[in-house]
């Protein structure tokens, strides 16, 4: 297996590609650009399409029409793009249409900075969008995760008929790391008799979200509902050194591997600290969290934000331990020296 | 109530189209949705691509449209249906794709999708109904909406120093080196219908040539938001929205 | 080229099973930080050691400073992100004010002398200051300062040598990259003898 | 071609009170006059169109049908050609 | 003080008028119509200006230029028009532009439908849109009590610069009832210098939102932060027969009234429950929750929704007391009757 | 360095305008942004209306407007200038209200909110800055980047076939009723300078006179993304640019 | 006016102490359902009572039926939705299915004849039929069947009398409404005898 | 009018090295082709242009400045009237 030398960003484009992903459409935006510039030069030697939307909006629009043909299809972004998607995320959540969403998170609000960031946690796992919906979410810490996450993420789209997040953030997008291309095994066949194709000898197949009658539309949430309960078996977390941890840190993505240092540096200390790193945000690894707080006596979260996997870490842990936060935010990402020194205020 | 004697030897010629479900229209009395929606059903047939073809339906009154047509459709977001169309069109270049819109849909919150696939070219035929207002909402001002003509959000009439002049979408698109075909038909009267499936019918045929864009406008009266009979609306039409949308082939290239 | 002009550091000694390194460079767009960067991050990629790299990014900024950190061990990284590197190569004089104060205590700042024309004021780090633009025209072109500067680096932190680069600048950079391999590679070795020379250290913490 | 021929009806439309809301509109467009609105409702609630054309007035000439929006009459027309006859 | 009788959206439209909102820009969606058009009748005559903007995002963004002007302005929608604006959401709370916005939610993902629902909570609360901001979010419960918190949210949006979201739904848009528009005190005169005149005899404003050093990003963020905190002085919870209470209805909105019956029944039994109605979601009254959970067994969650304001619950009640969620989703309204089946249910 | 003789008896005849701060740009050497703010800025100066003026800058290279002209200013978000300037100038309209916006920011993402404010004839002037790439973001394609212009998401060159053709805004605009003045001027040369400069002053005039909307397009070169020199690329642009966007008024009224 | 045909309920006791009570009125939109269910609310209002009316709403859905519900109290009212009204008026067959089943049992529906031509099917409500389209034509115009069934409804449930929906008729419909005043409270009257006469009372549970 | 008068120079320029980020624009429009771009580089890492003008050929037509997108040329004529003569 050869080893490349890639960008999170062309290796999410190249992942895809390898994952059957023949049809981009997205909108320049920092810090993803790689990956559209990536795929206008791939996808059309390889018979697919690639087009530079007009904007977000029409970029996940057209994710949604090609999805709609049982296509293989991603579009990627960055914070406010993002946003600008939220009433597409609603629709195709809704309409059931398996597709890839990339977020190469950087500092908000509003305009922000360019700098990486973890502040669209929030938006990415309780829905920006209106209604009760879900994506199904996976945040990978290096380039080689985002290359298998990426392959995942097409084949968990299809096997729940949902739109799945990548989640990542400036540093994942930018870096350059070793990379391999494992050849993955061929995802099964999908049933995708639900997509378009004119209808010929059958009966017409119709993609919609309109449920006028109220009583149809709850069927329809509580289907959706059913779904995000079984996608709990594709839970992921990492545990590093938790076994006899008394307090760990919780983290993901980027800021995870900065901890994971924080972690060895105390550890050469002798103080007993571990990491916890969820790989799936939505849905989120509660049962891991809930399991640990009766062992340990603190769960400090870190994160690129002010505060939002916080809130899951809560919910999970329900008062068994106690839960403190560290965040940075606006695009300072925090050094694992200052994330060992945290935890070292936070031991007492 | 007639009763129809089965033993005379007579032609059926006319008749509801096969591409037309046999479901009942949630559309008032008079709406020129439906008179649309069968023009296209007709030209499906008649060109043989009923089973090749998939629509794309707006927010609008017309978002039920998939009930109503018997072919394979999506429901677009409320102005996105050009977006959505293209998607679906560059998965499936093999497949007629046709986007119904109404005049909100298309000319207020979907002018950004509709200019960027027009100047694209996109391989993509748009039936755009133009009724003046936003029917499904009850009745707001569009920006097609004449000037002087009162709504709910202009109870004194479009005023043009508020709110400008409505867009002449027809006109504007033809501007643009992507569209191929841009025509501007009504359905207000048995002789405007023909030539309106005409017009339509050249859009299709200008994506099965691979030609490009294509787009008919269709003025279509809404007698409920112009607080209209059926009769009053028709003529409403063709007295104040002829004179300012006139009707006509904009852009024919290659048909 | 003025060889007395050179003050560098001591040997830094890699100890070859528990290898690691990192170290941050910087200066104005243009100079090729970047391409260094990743030049050595793959070239001790191909020398089956694990590395990372990562840039200040975002054409989002026109004009100031790029620069890129990078990585290499030989066990998997961690973080990679450093905020007090081992090593900075510095390219110009903005760069100088805003990456000295985290150079890590005990460190070596490697300084175009040429461009870098304030002077370093930690005392608990070494400095050497080459004067790159010179010795890169000597060379025959002074756009290969960078890589005086790479040379310099690797002549002191021995991790990989001139052969690995030279694959590494071909492999990386195809065929566009061969038509300069010579300037560049020659530009590197006089980067190299530059630090190998004997000379003035400057170790003052 | 005998007398009684002559009087049966060239053309007929059926109205399909299903589909009909009683706009109107096939009413002002049939030349021939001869559609009106029944004063009977539907269970929809609608008042249909009806063509009782007790005088054979109506030409097939499909205007009524091109212009309802709801699809609900269809036009039928006596055979051209007679094929009976020429069978 | 004479009584009228009106829809909730015209009783919001009068009393956004009578706090001095003479701007509108918004753009027609089912349940709120009757704001827009109400505002359209009323702006031109008192010399203000109703535009009907050509989507909800050119609405947001007219409403970020008034807000600049430094005028009180107000834009309205409902679920997926409010997924829209995210995006201009985040963008005026990092330019800290006071304005105030009303959501008439509707039942979704996608289009979904145009009964009333309560599944944009998350949205409102946690932010839409990207970056660690929030909106200040206030759900009334009767008509009179839209008008009393739409004079409110014009003045907490010039308080603390900071958009306000009016959460209403269906019911609270449709339904008439008595209303008395009571003489407000006058609104304090809030600071307005920031906002923009032309540069006349002062140096130039600039309201932006784009911090591209991280540092100024992080300090921006932070002194959001900071107002966010302060923001909790303007907390506001009604409780109802919660004193004696054994276990506790956590109900807003629409719902919330629908929940008084439902005490009314139990308490007729001699069930000792009460309720806890929210009023302001964002600040959320986690403190009375805390405090109430020491005293109760059971907090009963009900919304027209599969589950959001009980993390908000559970993360106040931090284990202390069990929580219990009934939801009902898609337009469906759930009747007194079912919720005190429920609650006789929970009781064991 | 030349010594300057503070003795001479000169008169300034070129110097910065009072409307620009004495801040340096970011823009790269060459840049078209720099000619095309200064511009604006001795029309804000030679109106004498720099204190009553309010700007909105956009997102693009030149975001950080605002940090360059000496006047109160908004900053957009992504292509929407057109619609907080028309929310600041209903609650104003006492007050001179500009965008400046790119051709992404413009023909891109804010194609609706362009065709609208135009449609609907708001007082306000905008200048959009047509570099035929997304400058900001590291030279993507633009609705503006000419048939067979390469850029990092067209790098064989533009297809006509797959991506249609550039959009000509100035004269898709000049079709619609609202808009009072539209013009395309160039800042490539000193000569096109000077037109540019006039048909920005024409442009203001027409909201000082309270007409309606107004638009100069300005095609203007990006060094950068074109992967060029500064002269290079000012060739470049007269050379290919001009013959696809004629130079002209295209619609002009009142003034 | 076929009088024989009127089934009405038993009077229902109005406890003006605690006086609570809620109706749904359904039909096709256009039969007036809207209007009366304002009318009947705001003259509550002006009578000092409090009140609270909600439609089912939305002009995104054409044709089907249109309903509402309103509930009438002396005390604040908490819940105004009410899933299982006391009173039912029902002006298509349609609205029946829909709702008689949800008719609080021992609860009154009243229907307009002439258009619910399906038998209610319950046996522990009370039903009255009245013939609201021939009364109202006798009124002097089919539109005000509406009135009409307002009016047997307030006889039966004596909580306002004509001259209080009278009043709230103009006051709140204004002057538009005055032109057709007469007949519209003609026909309330001549509903309301039809309640007040002695009828076939058809109490089956 | 002196013999000396008349070799003064009737127009120069001056370029702010602050804003000057060596494009060559100027360089390109000056008919007299009396702009160069210096050697020298500055603080933000440009060579910047410079006007050494040793025969006095500006004529001040402001061609430079006009195009300069920097805004880092000002323009400086002699007072066409001679005010202290005239005084
Ligand atoms: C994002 C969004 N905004 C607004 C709406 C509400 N809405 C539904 S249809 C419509 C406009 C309908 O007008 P038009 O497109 O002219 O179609 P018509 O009903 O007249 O045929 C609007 C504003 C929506 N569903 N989604
Ligand atoms: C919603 C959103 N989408 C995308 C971006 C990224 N972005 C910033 S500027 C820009 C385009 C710049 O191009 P143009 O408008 O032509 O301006 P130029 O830089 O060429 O002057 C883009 C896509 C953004 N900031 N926000
Ligand atoms: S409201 Fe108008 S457009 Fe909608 S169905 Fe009725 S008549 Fe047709
Ligand atoms: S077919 Fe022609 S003549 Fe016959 S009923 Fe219809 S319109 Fe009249
Ligand atoms: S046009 Fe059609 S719907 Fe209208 S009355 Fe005639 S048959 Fe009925
Ligand atoms: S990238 Fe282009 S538009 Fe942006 S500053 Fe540089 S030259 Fe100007
Ligand atoms: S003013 Fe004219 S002559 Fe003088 S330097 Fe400038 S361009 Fe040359
Ligand atoms: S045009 Fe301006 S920025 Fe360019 S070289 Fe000349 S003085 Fe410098
Ligand atoms: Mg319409
Ligand atoms: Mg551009």
């Amino acid at each position: 297996m050869e080893k490349l030398f890639m960008t999170g960003n062309e290796a999410i484009a190249e992942a895809a590609i390898r994952s059957g992903c023949l049809y981009y459409f997205g909108y320049p935006i920092t810090p993803q650009n790689e990956i559209p510039e990536y795929m206008s030069t791939r996808l059309p030697e390889l018979g697919g399409a690639f087009l530079q939307a007009e904007s977000e909006i029409a970029a996940i629009y057209m994710v949604y029409g090609a999805a709609g043909a049982g296509m293989r299809v991603m579009s990627s972004s960055s914070s406010p793009g993002i946003s600008l998607k939220q009433e597409g995320l609603s629709y195709i959540a809704a309409a059931e249409l398996p597709c890839v969403i990339v977020n190469m998170m950087r500092g908000g609000p509003g305009l922000g900075g360019i700098q990486p960031s973890q502040s669209d946690y929030f938006q990415a796992t309780k829905g920006g969008g209106h209604g009760d919906y879900h994506l199904f979410v996976l945040a990978p810490s290096t380039v080689q995760e985002a290359v298998s996450l990426t392959g995942d993420a097409f084949d968990i789209a299809d096997k729940y008929r949902t739109p799945v997040m990548i989640l990542g953030d400036g540093i994942i997008g930018q870096m350059m790391e070793p990379v391999e291309f494992e050849q993955r095994p061929r995802s099964k066949e999908y049933d995708k008799s639900w997509a378009l194709s004119g209808a010929k000898g059958r009966p017409r197949n119709v993609i919609k979200t309109l449920y006028l009658d109220p009583q149809k539309l709850e069927q329809h949430n509580l289907k959706l509902q059913d779904k995000y309960q079984k996608m709990k078996e594709d839970v992921r977390i990492e545990h590093y050194l938790c076994d006899d941890a008394e307090i760990v840190i919780a983290a993901y993505g980027t800021v995870a591997r900065i901890a994971k240092t924080a972690v060895q540096i105390l550890r050469d200390k002798g103080i007993k600290v571990g990491l916890l790193r969820p790989i799936t945000l939505y849905p989120f690894p509660y049962d891991h969290f809930q399991e640990i707080a009766e062992r340990i006596r603190k769960v400090l979260v870190v994160e690129m934000s002010l505060g939002q996997m916080v809130e899951d870490v809560k919910l999970a842990v329900n008062g068994k331990a106690e839960v403190a936060f560290y965040g940075r935010t606006g695009g300072i990402v925090p050094s694992y020296e200052e994330i060992a020194a945290e935890l070292e205020k936070q031991l007492f | 109530m007639e009763t129809i004697d089965k033993t005379d030897k007579m032609d059926r010629v006319f008749q509801r189209p096969e591409a037309l479900t046999k479901a009942t229209t949630h559309y008032c009395p008079g709406c020129g949705h439906g008179v649309a929606h069968r023009l296209i059903a007709e030209v499906l047939d008649e060109l043989g691509i009923r089973e090749q073809t998939v629509g794309v339906a707006p927010v609008g009154c017309s978002v039920l449209m998939y009930n109503y047509m018997n072919i394979d459709m999506l429901e677009a977001a409320h102005g996105r249906a050009p977006a959505v169309a293209t998607g679906f069109k560059r998965a499936r270049p093999d497949l007629t794709v046709f986007c119904y819109q109404g005049d909100g849909d298309l000319a207020a919150i979907g002018m950004g999708e509709t200019i960027a696939a027009a100047a694209r070219g996109e391989k993509i035929c748009v039936i755009f109904v133009n009724n003046a207002t936003y029917g499904m909402t009850g009745g707001q001002m569009a920006p097609t909406t004449l000037v002087g003509q009162k709504t709910s959000t202009s109870a004194q009439g479009r005023m043009s120093e508020r709110c400008g002049f409505p867009i002449k979408v027809a006109e504007m698109l033809s501007v643009l080196d992507g569209p191929q075909y841009i025509a501007r038909v009504s359905v207000s009267s048995a002789k405007y219908i023909a030539r309106a499936k005409q017009a339509i019918k050249k859009a299709f045929e200008v994506q099965q040539l691979d030609l490009g864009y294509s787009l008919v406008e269709v003025l279509s009266p809404c007698p409920t938001d112009w607080h209209m009979t059926p009769q009053q609306a028709v003529n409403w039409l063709e007295e104040n929205m002829l004179p300012y949308y006139p009707l006509g082939e904009f852009k024919v290239q290659g048909v | 080229m003025k060889q007395q002009q050179l003050e560098c550091a001591a040997n830094t000694a890699v100890d070859s099973r528990t290898l690691y390194t990192n170290l941050t460079m910087a200066g104005f767009g243009g100079q090729g930080l970047m391409f260094i960067g990743k030049l050595l991050a793959f070239s001790a990629m191909k020398a089956g050691l694990q590395v990372s790299w990562i840039p200040s990014y975002g054409p989002e900024m026109r004009g100031g400073t790029a620069n890129c950190t990078v990585v290499i061990a030989n066990e998997p990284i961690a973080s990679p992100v450093i905020r007090s590197p081992e090593t900075l190569i510095i390219m110009n004089n903005p760069s100088l004010e805003a990456f000295e104060p985290r150079l890590k205590s005990g460190g070596t700042l490697f300084v175009n002398s040429n461009l870098v024309t304030c002077p370093a004021t930690r005392k608990d780090i070494e400095v050497v200051a080459v004067p790159a633009d010179e010795v890169a025209q000597s060379a025959g072109g002074r756009k290969a300062a960078n890589m005086v500067m790479l040379g310099a680096y690797l002549a002191k932190v021995a991790i990989l040598d001139k052969s690995q680069i030279e694959y590494g600048f071909l492999e990386f950079f195809g065929s566009k990259a061969a038509q300069t391999l010579d300037l560049n590679m020659k530009a590197f070795s006089l980067g190299a003898a530059f630090s190998q020379a004997d000379c003035k250290t400057k170790k003052e913490s | 071609m005998s007398e009684e021929k002559k009087k049966e009806r060239r053309a007929r439309i059926a109205i399909d009170e299903h589909f009909c809301k009683g706009c109107g509109l096939c009413v002002d467009a049939c030349p021939q006059h001869i559609i009106e609105i029944s004063s009977q409702v539907t269970s929809s609630g609608y008042y249909p169109a009806a063509c009782p054309d007790p005088q054979s007035k109506c030409t097939g000439c499909t205007l009524c049908a091109r212009v309802c929006p709801d699809v609900a009459i269809e036009v039928f027309v006596k055979q051209k050609t007679n094929h009976g006859e020429r069978e």
